[in-house]
């Protein structure tokens, strides 16, 4: 049986192997996601919001708030490749993008104290 | 012993260089000026391209096997712990949350598999063996330590220019995939905005995923095991939220000295002596071909999509399936653009060990 | 080949799934569970849980002798590297002033050693050899790298449940210890209010304390010499106030990495075959019952301090005396509340390797 | 001779030795602390003293004292088990506790400047 | 076995305690003092002192061969992995464009030749062989890490000598160097100001150096490859720009631990069986000469060059160039001073190396 | 041949490759600053001309630098060796190393995004 019979062989059993365990896997998640779906909120200090609640507290918080936001956005001026890349999609994904960015920033902020402690 | 003899000693350095010496330092700078000044995966071709300039310095020990790189090699690479270690670092870094939001997208990750088999096939039919052949086909996983973790096991006699055209491929990404898309979707197509509103993902989700995932893979695919686990591990210390240290220890210590070593090792295992032969300018060619299979298949599975949707799936995410995930010295800003890529390594790793446990197992 | 004789090959990792690895996994699930939800010892409890499920995966080949964990078992418990580097870093985060002002307390360090004796003739009634019952006394020594350390050294055979029982009972501290403590003690003692005025300790005396134990301990019982000097060499790095980033290394890099490899390797020990048998569940009776020693022994030796002392010792800090250190991954905060229990590890490392020692003599 | 009365033998050894080593120990630290008693005064940066000697800094001495406090504060309150453990006990333990506490912050202060050089 | 077979057992430490290790565990305790009390490089001598502690506790085990010492000196001296690893962070330290700003300074770094060439003479004549004779010459780098690279090469028997005399006499260059100075400089010539105004260097510069010095070195001093490779990479990492992660992970993670593991194990060779011997006091004395011929070479080689120079340099920067770059422990702000230091380990190396090479070819 | 004789040989020879070694890299680095002087101006954002353009920004960016600047002073500060080592030159050394120091400074400010990101 020659080589390329072979190759192809794997190749029919191996994505075939893959396809199975990908759908499998999107069940799963699927599955995952509605289980736990009744508790959602997840990890609110990640998020935005708790930006806003801060910016309420005393002074010294906001001013690490002030700090951690001028280096937040410092990083986004150095970071090279900071404008959408050369493969860039359609707005959605910026969106998208952004979204994260935010998430980003807001994990910064909650973290530094780990970071300094 | 007198001056005569002495001379020869004193030059031996200059006396050893070949031609071929010359042509893989100008590659090694090559590959630094590219990290540097173009800034493609500055983080491993600088490192690879000063191993390279390493390699390639007649008697200068650094290559032997008692050398430093030698060391490096024995105890990082033969080992596979650094690519194992990356994957750790990488998985603390990833949000698997858009993907748990939009689970039907784990589909786009099966695209990446046709280059994977594509190239397999064509590397056999040019007539390389089988354990080289599925190595090469790694190539199209688009995922440098997936790509270095297989050759290791499979054929590290290649791992050279697996790993040079893995990572210099990878990069070439911006350059590569417009033109196709350009070419194979409509503007109408590329003009579909998709609606991005995840439901929100319980922590408990977050948690469970890596868990779950670790046991169902390793179960179907014993053979990706290795890297599928150890980017679960490094997700699992993030998510879960109560191991800080280990998590911060995993994005930056880690990480950070298994990437350099990496780089270090695998540019020294390109000396002149077994770097210039005609395997390599096959691989080359063979990688280059993975990539534009790669984008040509997530594309056709975006349209696919698209079409299976009703045309509220925008068919460019297909060619994001394929894509290479954030190697771990982007910055984190360069990280929240590649949301819709982090969630297919997963399956970039599966289908790159099963080619390799498939490849392994004739 | 055909599908036929294919099949089989893919779905290895399931024909070779046992009951017994479905039960070691449900484990793995509880050790993580504990570590996420109840946080309790995460840092060392969701590696050596993971590990613990990468054990239990068929043909992963991660736990192999060549897979990354035993290359890892090889590199830093074989060579007892991992928990030296833990005792490094633990020292680094030490303060021994609050010992230093009241060096009385150091009696209470005594008490840990009733349960490792304790259990030592338990374990031999019940028939373990001396090497293995000296390892299996040392889990009263509530000290997870000291009992790692001893039994990684004496009995490697046991490491897994040792080590198993060292941490989660560590944890189960706050359960086992408050009834007893209301059981052995009146209200009227718990009530004592100990005047806490430490006179000050001059940076001249931090900095020769690491010194002068090493050597004292070292010349008296030299086999406690490995454990004692790191732990040591840590607080002399950071007391000593000239060499910032050393103690910044201990504290972080080298302590969050040897943690984290520690609890994967001595998570991945844990594969059915190896883990579930008699010795095992008399290991862990046996190791619930020196924590439950350690306590009482600790109480009733607090209340006689307290009477010697004229009522003015709360015999509540006997309980404290027998108790784990802070482990390395616990927030500095955490770190605070236990500055009485920071003054007993000595003791606890001693103990452990006296035991260690006279049970290796024979 | 059985392995029960090398047991107890061992017992009996090893816990002689450790109450011998324990008790030197413990000369050892009066002797010590006695000795160095004369020169008291151990690393003052350290203490909270120092952060009211700050104050007196410049606004941006000021500013950055700030930022520290509110990130340690905003650490306590992250901090997952600050509460009392289980076992805490009597108040005279809480007392130590804050002390160390404070001692802590004083000693993040004055870290601060080492992490960033 | 009954408590009189116990008893020497029990004592073995004590009773195996020599007067030799009496002396040394002084001599540990006295470097210890020197790095803490009056900060003489502390991140090497602390823990060169605390192992040699280590070294000097009868039976304590932990520099046996399996022992932790051991174990870390198989991983990282006989690899000279530590001393190159701190190279690389040194170099993600150094700051170049002093030296590219005015590169006849270059010359002065010829003058740390002399210490080395004289020293070597010396200890040919006082009857080392080569190979001793060269690693002891190479005391006259001064610079730790070139020390201990080449005599772990070379003569690794002699390295603890070597090692502590090459670090406790950088660390007395401020007491060595002044005297000599007043002595062979007139207050005239010390009191020339010298006009700082390099030109401004661009990056392209600062980014071509590290990479073409390593290869011109490289080719004509193949046995200075691996020292000034690393030390190279570890400058590319840092001018780059590009791979900040990297950069980091060397001036920090990977130099810390390299340091602190040098240090301890050096120390831990430094058992009084092994360092008590005429060689070491032979070596001492050699090294101290070193170190004066150095400073007067210097001195004399930068007046030599303020005459040439029509009186416009300062004869003292010939001292500069023969002394130590900045250790990696120091602070950055220390390194400031330093800047005409640093510019000068390059040739400290190349002439170490130089030595050693032709040391080992005959 | 004596052993002494061979070290003399070692030392000419060697002395004699370093010190060509040397000039050539000096050749090297002047040919290298010639070539590359067209382009000036390296990584302004190194040099303390930023602070000045940075002070300009939004007050959270003002906030940021006063920190570093504290902290960068402070470290100064606590830095032991800071004054001037007893091999200390003439003053246009101290210049050099001022300016150095300045570098420094700079260098802190504008890597803290990437510390913190
Ligand atoms: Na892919
Ligand atoms: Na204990
Ligand atoms: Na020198």
């Amino acid at each position: 049986m020659s080589n390329l019979m072979i190759a192809l062989e794997i190749t029919a059993l191996g994505m075939g192997l893959v396809f199975a365990a990908i759908i499998l896997l999107w069940w799963i998640m699927v599955l995952l996601t509605w289980i736990t779906a009744e508790k959602e909120s997840t990890a609110p200090p990640l998020s935005p919001p708790r930006l806003g609640e801060m910016q309420g507290g005393d002074n010294a918080r906001v001013a690490a708030l002030a700090v951690a936001f001028a280096l937040a956005q410092q990083e986004m001026e150095n970071a090279h490749p900071l404008s959408d890349p050369p493969t860039a999609l359609v707005s959605a994904w910026q969106l998208g993008m952004r979204t994260q960015q935010l998430y980003q920033k807001g994990e910064r902020l909650n973290r530094q104290p780990r970071k300094i402690g | 012993m007198d001056l005569a003899s002495l001379l020869p000693e004193l030059l031996k350095g200059i006396l050893h260089f070949t031609w071929g010496n010359a042509l893989m330092i100008t590659t090694a700078l090559a590959l630094m000026y590219l990290a540097v000044a173009k800034e493609i995966e500055p983080v491993l071709l600088l490192p690879i391209g000063f191993g390279c300039l390493l390699a390639n310095i007649p008697m200068g020990g650094m290559t032997a096997a008692e050398g430093m790189m030698g060391v490096l090699y024995d105890a990082g690479i033969s080992t596979e712990l650094f690519p194992l270690l990356i994957f750790v670092g990488v998985g603390a870094m990833i949000d698997f949350s858009p993907l748990l939001a939009q689970p039907k997208m784990a589909l786009l990750g099966a695209a990446g598999q046709f280059g994977i088999f594509g190239t397999l096939i064509l590397a056999i039919a040019i007539g390389f063996p089988l354990n080289q052949a599925a190595s090469i086909g790694v190539i199209g996983a688009i995922d440098g330590p997936t790509s270095i973790f297989v050759a290791a096991k499979l054929a590290p006699e290649l791992l050279a220019p697996i790993a040079v055209a893995a990572y210099s491929y990878m990069s070439l990404i911006p350059i590569i995939q417009p033109p196709l898309m350009k070419l194979l979707t409509t503007k109408k197509e590329r003009m579909i905005r998709m609606d991005y509103m995840p439901k929100p993902i319980s922590q408990k989700a977050l948690i469970a995923f890596p868990m779950i995932v670790t046991l169902v893979i390793g179960l179907l695919i014993p053979e990706a095991t290795p890297l599928i686990s150890m980017l679960m591990l490094g997700n699992l210390l993030k998510v879960s939220g109560v191991v800080e240290r280990l998590s911060k220890a995993a994005q930056n210590e880690i990480i950070n000295i298994a990437t350099l070593f990496l780089g270090l090792t695998i540019g020294a295992t390109m000396s002149a002596a077994g770097f210039l032969n005609l395997a390599t300018i096959q691989i080359l060619g063979l990688g280059l071909l993975a990539f534009g299979l790669d984008t040509v298949a997530g594309l056709l599975f975006g349209k696919l999509m698209s079409v299976l949707s009703g045309h509220r799936i925008n068919p460019l995410i297909g060619a994001a399936g394929i894509s290479a995930f954030p190697m771990a010295g982007r910055l984190a800003a360069k990280v929240a653009n590649d949301e819709d890529f982090d969630n297919f390594i997963l399956m970039h790793a599966m289908g790159a060990n099963t080619a390799g446990q498939l490849g392994s197992v004739m």
